[in-house]
């Protein structure tokens, strides 16, 4: 299954771009298994995912959980807290 | 409707609030600038990173909630994006009802729910070369639990 | 220093909120507007009535008691007298602050103890050639006692 | 001791005139016995301080309660509960 992946904020510059897309084994269902998945690609990604507990994510612009399903999702995004306002 | 604009460019924010006015009795409105320091360090700028899409809809549902909570007439979001200097405005929350309490209790509950529930990321530059993200704020997150 | 206005003519919002942003973080107004309908009739106009000298005195009392209550930079107050129409502005509220929670909070104090403390009285011409003095509300003294 | 008496909102309209200098004799000394004293100057003035109960005082553009004093008083003050904002 391929998914484009989106980086923000400190996830997207430890990682060093915004964007890639990806094609993880049939076996990655979750969330919590795409993101052990994702920070294993590279040591920038294994960087950017060491603080995992206060990485967000949204699958398809949706808010989830790591127990979320990632069949269907068009795009993946991941991001620290937000601090708008 | 509610305005929401998610937009580099400044507003004017006298035009904004003017186009609340219209058939209500009170507005009551929130501006936020870019403060010239932090963490005691000069700010040469903020750089505000948002979400395309999905921060204007996390914008919309927050405007949405207000007008359900309060008799508003109408409401309005503007934030902009990009990089910013000190003393430049980052957002506009603003609220029209016939009721005062009602126009200033969701013009603060717009721009509490603005800091914790809307994907924004602001980058700090300081003179000093320094640069950091700043981190959310455990006040940020009470005010946001206070209207339950 | 706060500014403190009782005037006939109308007011630049815009204006007045952009003398608060110099220096600040967070600015917080309310705009109180004529309505064009009371008790269910409609207005024709809505003249304020104050007592010069006394008025504003008693204005910028309750700016004094917000820059004492709250850590603001600055304050504004315009408050209209006179014979105003149904969508004219009213007041003009408005704090400064590095923090947007004292900037709201000392607004919403500023409308309410203007409301109960400054010697304006309103009166309201129908279109059905009726006319009125406005009656205090109990609920204005509410809002004006949460502040202790 | 002559004074002016101002008179706000709907004592005014009741009375007919903003203002007046008036001159209590000297047993009028408080608030409380200058109201009664001005009552029964016409029945304008009667019908004005009708609802004694919610008329205001200021001496000198400072709010007084029934029992002040009004020696020294320039300018005393009568007017309904404040309705502005």
């Amino acid at each position: 299954m391929i998914v484009t992946i989106r980086y923000f904020a400190w996830l997207r510059e430890r990682i060093g771009h915004a964007e890639e897309r990806v094609d993880p084994p049939a076996s990655i269902t979750t969330i919590g298994a795409l993101t052990d998945w994702l920070a294993d690609l590279s040591p920038a990604h294994a960087n950017a995912f060491a603080q995992r507990a206060v990485i967000k994510t949204a699958i398809d612009q949706q808010f989830v959980n790591a127990d979320a399903l990632i069949a269907g999702a068009h795009e993946i995004a991941f991001f620290p807290p937000f601090t708008g306002g | 409707m509610p305005i929401i604009r998610i937009q580099a460019e400044d507003f004017d924010v006298g035009a904004e609030l003017a186009r609340l006015e219209v058939g209500a009795g009170a507005v009551a409105s929130f501006v936020g600038i870019v403060r010239a320091e932090a963490h005691g360090k000069r700010l040469t700028a903020l750089t505000l990173e948002h979400y395309p899409g999905m921060t204007e809809r996390a914008a919309s549902a927050i405007a949405d909630q207000a007008m359900m909570r309060w008799p508003l007439s109408d409401c309005t979001i503007i934030h902009r994006i990009g990089r910013l200097a000190p003393g430049a405005r980052i957002v506009l929350a603003a609220a029209a009802s016939a009721h005062r309490a009602a126009a200033l209790e969701a013009t603060a509950f717009l721009i509490d729910w603005l800091k914790t529930d809307a994907p924004f990321w602001k980058h700090e530059t300081f003179t000093n070369g320094e640069t950091a993200w700043v981190a959310p704020r455990t006040e940020d997150d009470q005010a946001r639990s206070r209207w339950g």
